[in-house]
């Protein structure tokens, strides 16, 4: 019972997280909710016993992940333009 | 039998400093101040997380299993040094960005590195 | 029904996905839209390997226990690698894309039509 | 070729915590102590540049790191706890008054304003925010700073550290 | 030998050796026709103009029908359908996007009515 | 530009940690959570925690793209050859052809829960190695090439 | 006994989603990183406990990668707000 | 002995040798050009080699099995695994060698174009790289027996293709196709692997046969169906998800474009895998199949309907790309929509599934060939605006050839071989739904009057000023032609050889699901 | 009408996608036996303890291939889009 609040917060965070890259109009904010999104997801899969995956998913997600994403929005612009 | 009282007495102190951060990020008023909460505040308590692991790893060797609580206990040691390493490496760079893109201390009363930069 | 949680979650992120590759008009944000299915269908893969009560497949070390399934979880390591892959190539896309045209927009990248 | 030695000693020991614990000869095994030995020169090839910077190996000595040690068991982590409790009180009151001040520790090792930079980082009330490159000089962010004490141009040491005087402490270490 | 190259197509069948050779029997008149016909004809010389009521010859590149006029007529007549159909290749990825998951949505429906 | 000076020291004395951590996940890959994937990611990460703290000529002076395309290319083609080898034993592709060989690298081991040795498994460290590496050479040049597509021209 | 793991996970999870109001309302891009960085230390608490609790000790190796690697990223974030990072 | 080591086990070299040659590449490259040609060519060759070598053992001794990692080639099912298939297996049947075939031809064709066509740019190390790793896409795909190995090729050539579409940079348009592409051959692409992923979760097996044994057509199952069945239509350019097709294929440089057609087509042949050989009776075959007849009537009007008014060549070609993908999909799904009736499988059914993969190899060969030709004509003038174009016929004569033999093939004019797959398809739909064949007559019209259009535009009329200086294309863009075009006019001629040899066996193996399962599990 | 049709799609692909969490239960597989082929023979056919690496090294060792080759690919096409093109390299585009 108590493994599934544990899981229940965790995904709940994960919706969270993913509701809010949508969110978010500031691209760089965007990345750090990807980041703390892959975080989530990593420790999921850690809890569904899956610990070469959410090792993966740390190596990409913490770093490469966001240093890519950062990368492109410096290549580009950092907000993303207001419908007309 | 003490074992588990450390152990749990560990694991309170580690969680209340660790709510005591959330809680710090979420009142306080700036970035830096919240900084203060983040980096302080729950790395103490993931440091007394550990050390609950710790003992209790230790509590096992004692036991007589060595070879996997050694690597537990270890292994969990190298995360904690690891942790509170790149924490405080960080919490500076975000520090430094914030203050380089233009976010002034809000409540401050004094700030020299404004004064240098102008 | 509940205890699906995983399941819905998974498909709640494709979804969620979805919707980001339909409505938002941000290349990059595209991306992360893409980047947002690849993980839904990566939690979706491996909760469908997973057993009640199971213990990670490895035998180091290992606890008493029924195993949960491997084989989904080598297919994520696979997707994963996949996925890191396609969000470099697909953002260094919208990078030379950006530098060419001077928008990142994808209503104004559309000099091919018609 | 001294930095490379250094650094693949360094690497090796690192390996050796990390495997303790897999087999008789002391704590590993014959297979694991050979491949730690590779890998450590591997890593030593790569990264000596960076790990030991031109002609300083004061941090060879294994003094120091037993120093270090002590000093990240006993007045680190007082200073941490005492630290964590004023901060703890200053989330529960929200009675804060921050600055950014200047402080001049006088360390000249690179590896030693790592170490008061991030020991400031970690305690009391403050916060390493930038430094100046060419005289180590730190400023920080303090969460309160006493009535009065924000006129003072530059900060002692004393002013900030209430109880371990961390650089004398870390020149121990370091220089 | 004629069977080998036949393609049955279940109702019919199509052999193209007969057809080459049909082809090739044609392209014989042809040739034969052709040489049949002027023999003082000359390259190069007056001969070759065209005989325009008269009219001045107008350059070749004038003349040059470009690709564009080519089928004009049948564009304008099927003026209804194309201002339909070619703005939907708006160009916009997301209009890609919407297009695929729109045909699989639908596809969905169809399925799950049926079954 | 390269940060302060606090986080390029933070990273120097990182960066051989994160080495010998991603190898020892490499290593171990048969063992423990990891592998070849995983510890080339780690080790790809710490390539990239000196890009981001130094500047591009600064790492580009020091670590040339070249020197990590042609890790990544060997490691394909380690990982492919140690494939193909097993044709010339008889059996097929991929097949573990290491297993047969002896002491070396295929200790035997106890069956069912254990605390593991490193030289079993046969092929699978050495793919592990193999893929190991082609991994940290092509996940940090594709973020070189995308920093230096972060510069104005090309 | 293993009770007690699970329940200080539990109370990780909840802190971690508490965390997310400060992603939601931060108002400007360092404070997110400030969640980031939060959800990170959260994490590798989170994953230390739950090996304990699996009696799994091979996990450990997943808090040892956050730990180290997680903060790379913020640096990254941290040198595109800082403006150093013009290639 | 090493000739025993290669014929046991050609599927796996079909692969492994284009990809060593790939991973290779690049460090040839430092070698110098010449060295990287005769690298590229020569493993191309090798690649060609062993598809023809593979095909013939198909074809004479019955479906390849090829286990990987197993003791020995065909031992698919492990003695202690209770009868069921745990390794990644290859199964190439008659269908697969076929495509495998006219993958490996058109690539050597297009290699060999590609020794001038590329020689003017720069990054060609990657280049060539890229092209191998496209065909060992393409290769993968049409030959393995394992839905997650599938996955894997196809997001390989998916993103193969992606980069080469976007190779010339120029000015970034070529890169906005290579995107549009990429993201939506990915998007499709993780739909098929969720579709996988429930497939698994209910059956917990990857392999074909096994799932195909075990399927059900619960609901989770027609939900993968159509997902597996509309990303990898969309993958094939089915109209009206066609989109991205023209774009990527117009920027494409031209040999990659002959060869990126070859890659839809292997989305296609995913398609009948996953209708015919994974799903089988199991499905509604009528709605399905009739999905897919409304899928190819669609794509075959629209995209030569959109072909007319289009002023860039390539891209009224890409259309007609579109155009003839709509021909394989009516054929195939005639086929399918009378699966269940064996009757009427016989009369027409069958016909007209050999009709659809006959145009499979025909398109492949016609529209590479066209391709290359308006490769050619842009590599000598530097334009593809049909509105400035003109006049070539005086000095591009070869290219002129080339190009009427492709228009008149893709146009079903007889003797080349689109007449003939055409006919077979008209006849049998005909006696289907006479509409059906209506539509598909008229819009051979139309493709003829496009091309007629494309041809006088060209080739016809005075040599034009700006054009003074152009020459006949390089020798081995002729020799790539060359080789397309001669096949074109030998499967004209004889197709009825090529329909016994090859389509026929190509059609009964989609047909006999049972003999798959059975060729991988045994027994049967 | 955009918005209307976006809606539907949205919404059908929904219903689709999550049958997903009714049409299977958590945790309790239907078919497991490849899976328990794996775990139960793996071991001795490999000798690697982590089944999961010897899935993706041995069993499945080709897909792991095919995954090495995608990033390779990536690779390369970064590198060519990035690259410097030489003078005569740019096309008309109208």
């Amino acid at each position: 019972m108590i493994e599934l609040v544990v899981q229940g917060a965790v995904l709940t965070g994960l919706v969270i997280a993913a509701v809010l890259i949508i969110h978010f109009r500031d691209l760089l904010s965007a990345a750090v909710a990807f980041g703390i999104f892959s975080f989530l997801l990593s420790l999921e899969f850690y809890i569904l016993q899956a610990p070469d995956v959410a090792i993966a998913e740390a190596g990409i997600g913490a770093g490469l992940t966001t240093a890519i994403f950062v990368m492109a929005i410096r290549g580009t612009q950092r907000m993303e333009e207001v419908e007309e | 039998m003490i074992a588990d009282t450390i152990i749990m007495v560990c694991l309170g102190i580690g969680l209340l400093f660790n709510a005591l951060g959330v809680l710090g990020i979420l009142r306080f008023p700036d970035v830096y101040t919240r900084l203060h909460a983040e980096t302080k505040t729950t790395t103490f308590g993931t440091i007394f997380i550990s050390l609950a692991v710790i003992v209790y790893g230790a509590t096992r060797i004692m036991q007589g299993e060595t070879a996997m609580y050694l690597s537990l206990s270890v292994h969990t040691f190298i995360a904690l040094v690891a942790l509170a390493f790149t924490n405080a490496t960080g919490a500076h760079a975000i520090a430094r960005a914030a203050h380089r893109s233009g976010q002034v201390p809000k409540p401050a009363v004094v700030d020299r590195l404004q004064e240098v930069r102008e | 029904m509940f205890f699906n949680l995983p399941f819905i979650v998974a498909a709640l992120l494709v979804i969620l996905g979805i919707i980001t590759m339909l409505i938002k008009r941000n290349l990059i944000k595209m991306i992360m839209g893409l980047s947002l299915v690849e993980a839904g269908v990566n939690l979706l893969l491996v909760s469908l390997g997973y057993r009640a009560g199971g213990i990670a497949p490895i035998f180091t070390n290992a606890p008493a226990g029924v195993m949960v399934m491997p084989t989904v979880q080598a297919m994520t390591l696979t997707n994963i690698v996949i996925g890191i892959a396609t969000t470099a190539l697909l953002l260094s896309f919208v990078m030379v894309i950006y530098r060419m045209y001077g928008t990142a927009n994808a209503n104004k990248v559309r000099k091919l039509r018609g | 070729m001294i930095a490379f030695l250094v650094t693949a000693g360094f690497a090796f020991l690192i390996y050796l915590v990390l495997t303790a614990g897999s087999g008789t000869i002391g704590l590993w095994s014959q297979v694991e102590l050979i491949a730690g030995g590779v890998i450590s020169l591997i890593v030593a090839a790569i990264s000596r540049n960076y790990f030991c910077r031109m002609g300083d190996y004061r941090m060879a000595n294994p003094l120091r790191w037993v120093i270090l040690g002590f000093y990240a068991v006993i007045p680190f982590f007082i200073e941490m706890a005492h630290a964590n409790i004023d901060v703890a009180y200053r989330v529960i009151t929200g009675r804060i008054r921050p600055g950014i001040v200047k402080l001049s520790p006088g360390l000249k090792t690179d590896f030693g304003v790592l170490l008061l930079a991030n020991s400031i980082t970690l305690t009391p009330g403050t916060l390493t925010v930038g430094i100046d490159e060419e005289t180590n000089d730190l400023y920080v962010h303090m969460i309160n700073i006493g009535m009065g004490a924000e006129k003072k141009e530059l900060f002692e040491p004393k002013d900030v550290f209430s109880l371990f005087q961390f650089p004398e402490w870390i020149r121990r270490i370091a220089e | 030998m004629l069977d080998t190259y036949t393609l049955q197509t279940g109702t019919g069948f199509w052999d193209p050796v007969v057809w080459i050779v049909v082809f090739l029997v044609a392209f014989l008149i042809a040739l034969a026709i052709w040489l049949l016909g002027e023999k003082d004809y000359r390259r190069g010389t007056q001969q070759v103009k065209p005989f325009l009521s008269g009219n001045v010859e107008p350059e070749k590149a004038d003349v040059h029908m470009r690709a564009g006029n080519l089928y004009w007529g049948f564009t304008e007549a099927m003026k209804g359908y194309y201002s339909r159909l070619v703005p939907l290749h708006t160009g916009v990825l997301n209009d890609y996007v919407l297009w695929f998951l729109g045909v699989m949505a639908l596809v969905f429906v169809i399925v799950g009515v049926a079954a | 530009m390269n940060m302060s000076k606090i986080v390029r020291e933070a990273a120097n004395l990182l960066f051989p940690f994160i080495l010998v951590f991603g190898f020892y996940i490499v290593l171990h890959g048969h063992l423990t959570p990891g592998g070849g994937f995983q510890g080339g990611a780690v080790i790809a990460t710490g390539f990239v925690l000196l890009f981001v703290a130094y500047s591009y000529p600064q790492i580009t002076e020091r670590i040339g793209v070249g020197a990590l395309h042609n890790t990544e290319t060997l490691g394909l083609l380690l990982f492919i050859v140690t494939a193909l080898i097993a044709l010339g034993f008889g059996v097929t592709f991929f097949t573990n052809w290491m297993l047969d060989i002896g002491p070396i690298l295929n200790n035997p081991v106890a069956f069912g829960p254990n605390p593991g040795d490193l030289n079993t498994a046969g092929v699978i460290p050495v793919m592990n190695i193999a893929v190991g590496i082609e991994v940290l050479g092509a996940l940090s040049v594709i973020v070189l090439y995308m920093m230096s597509g972060t510069k104005e021209t090309i | 006994m293993t009770d007690i793991w699970f329940v200080a996970v539990a109370v990780l999870g909840a802190l971690i989603v508490l965390t997310m109001v400060r992603l939601l309302a931060g108002p400007t891009a360092p404070d997110r990183v400030v969640a980031l960085d939060t959800v990170n230390t959260l994490t590798v608490a989170s994953m230390i406990v739950l090996s304990v609790a699996y009696g799994q000790t091979v996990f450990v190796d997943v808090a040892i990668v956050y730990a180290l690697l997680s903060f790379v990223g913020t640096l990254y974030v941290a040198k595109y707000l800082g403006g150093e990072m013009s290639a | 002995m090493m000739q025993e080591i290669i014929l046991q086990n050609l599927p796996a070299l079909l692969l492994a040798v284009p990809m060593l040659g790939a991973f290779a590449t690049p460090l040839i490259g430092r070698a110098g050009g010449g060295a990287r040609n005769l690298w590229t060519v020569a493993v191309m060759l090798a690649t060609l080699a062993i598809a023809i070598v593979l095909t013939a053992q198909v074809l004479s001794s019955g479906t390849v099995v090829y286990t990987f990692g197993a003791g020995a080639a065909d031992l698919t099912v492990p003695a202690d695994s209770g009868g069921i298939p745990v390794r990644i297996i290859f199964t190439v049947d008659a269908m697969g060698a076929f495509m495998t075939l006219s993958a490996s031809i058109v690539g050597l064709g297009v290699m060999l174009y590609s020794l001038s066509s590329a020689s003017r740019s720069t990054g060609q190390n990657g280049y060539y790289a890229l092209l191998l790793l496209l065909v060992v896409g393409i290769l993968g795909m049409v030959c393995t027996g394992d839905m997650f190995n599938f996955f894997v090729f196809l997001e390989i050539n998916s993103l193969a293709g992606a980069a080469l579409v976007a190779y010339r940079v120029d000015k970034g348009v070529a890169v906005e196709g290579g995107l549009k592409y990429a993201v939506l051959s990915t998007l499709g692409g993780l739909l098929v692997l969720f579709a996988i992923a429930l497939l698994y979760g209910q059956y917990d097996a990857l392999n074909i046969a096994v799932l195909a044994s075990r399927i059900q057509f619960t609901p989770l199952d027609q939900i993968a169906l159509v997902m597996l069945l509309v990303a990898l239509a969309m993958k094939a350019g089915a109209v009206p998800m066609h989109f991205w097709t023209p774009d990527a294929y117009s920027m494409a440089p031209s040999a990659i474009t002959a060869l990126l057609v070859v890659a839809s087509q292997a989305s296609l042949y995913g398609v009948f895998r996953v209708v015919f050989t994974l799903y089988g009776l199991t499905l509604n075959y009528v709605t399905i199949g009739w999905i897919i007849i409304i899928l190819g009537v669609l794509s075959m009007f629209v995209g030569v309907t959109m072909a007319i008014p289009q002023k860039d060549v390539k891209r009224l070609m890409a259309y007609h790309a579109v155009s003839q993908t709509g021909y394989m999909l009516l054929g195939v799904g005639v086929g399918l929509a009378v699966l269940g009736n064996p009757q009427l499988l016989d009369s027409y059914g069958v016909i007209a599934m050999e009709g659809g993969i006959f145009h499979i190899i025909n398109h492949a060969m016609y529209k590479g060939l066209l391709f290359l030709t308006a490769g050619a004509i842009f590599y000598r003038t530097g334009t593809r605006n049909l509105n400035q174009l003109g006049g070539l016929g005086h000095s591009m004569k070869w290219t002129m050839v080339f190009f009427i033999i492709g228009a008149l093939a893709i146009a079903g004019i007889p003797p080349f071989n689109g007449f003939a797959s055409k006919l077979m398809i008209y006849e049998s739909v005909f006696l289907f739904n006479p509409l059906l064949a209506i539509i598909a007559m008229v819009v051979s019209i139309l493709t003829l009057a496009s091309f007629v259009k494309v041809f006088h535009s060209i080739f016809m009329g005075p040599r034009l000023p700006e054009y003074a200086e152009v020459r006949e294309a390089p020798t081995p863009m002729l020799i790539g032609m060359g080789l397309l075009s001669l096949l074109v006019v030998l499967f004209g001629i004889f197709p009825q050889e090529v329909v016994d040899i090859l389509i026929t066996p190509a059609a009964s193996a989609l047909i006999d699901q049972g003999g798959y399962i059975a060729s991988v599990l045994g027994g049967a | 009408m955009k918005n209307l049709v976006i809606g539907a799609t949205v919404l059908i692909l929904c219903l689709g996608i999550l049958y997903v969490g009714v049409g299977l239960e958590f945790g309790v597989p239907l078919f497991t036996d490849m899976d328990e082929y794996f775990v139960s023979h793996g071991q001795e056919q490999t000798g690697g303890n982590n089944i999961v690496t010897d899935i993706v090294f041995d069993f499945r060792g080709f897909d792991t291939l095919g995954e090495a080759t995608v990033l390779f690919t990536a690779v390369l096409g970064a590198g060519l889009v990035f690259r410097k093109r030489g003078e005569d390299e740019e096309y008309e585009y109208e």
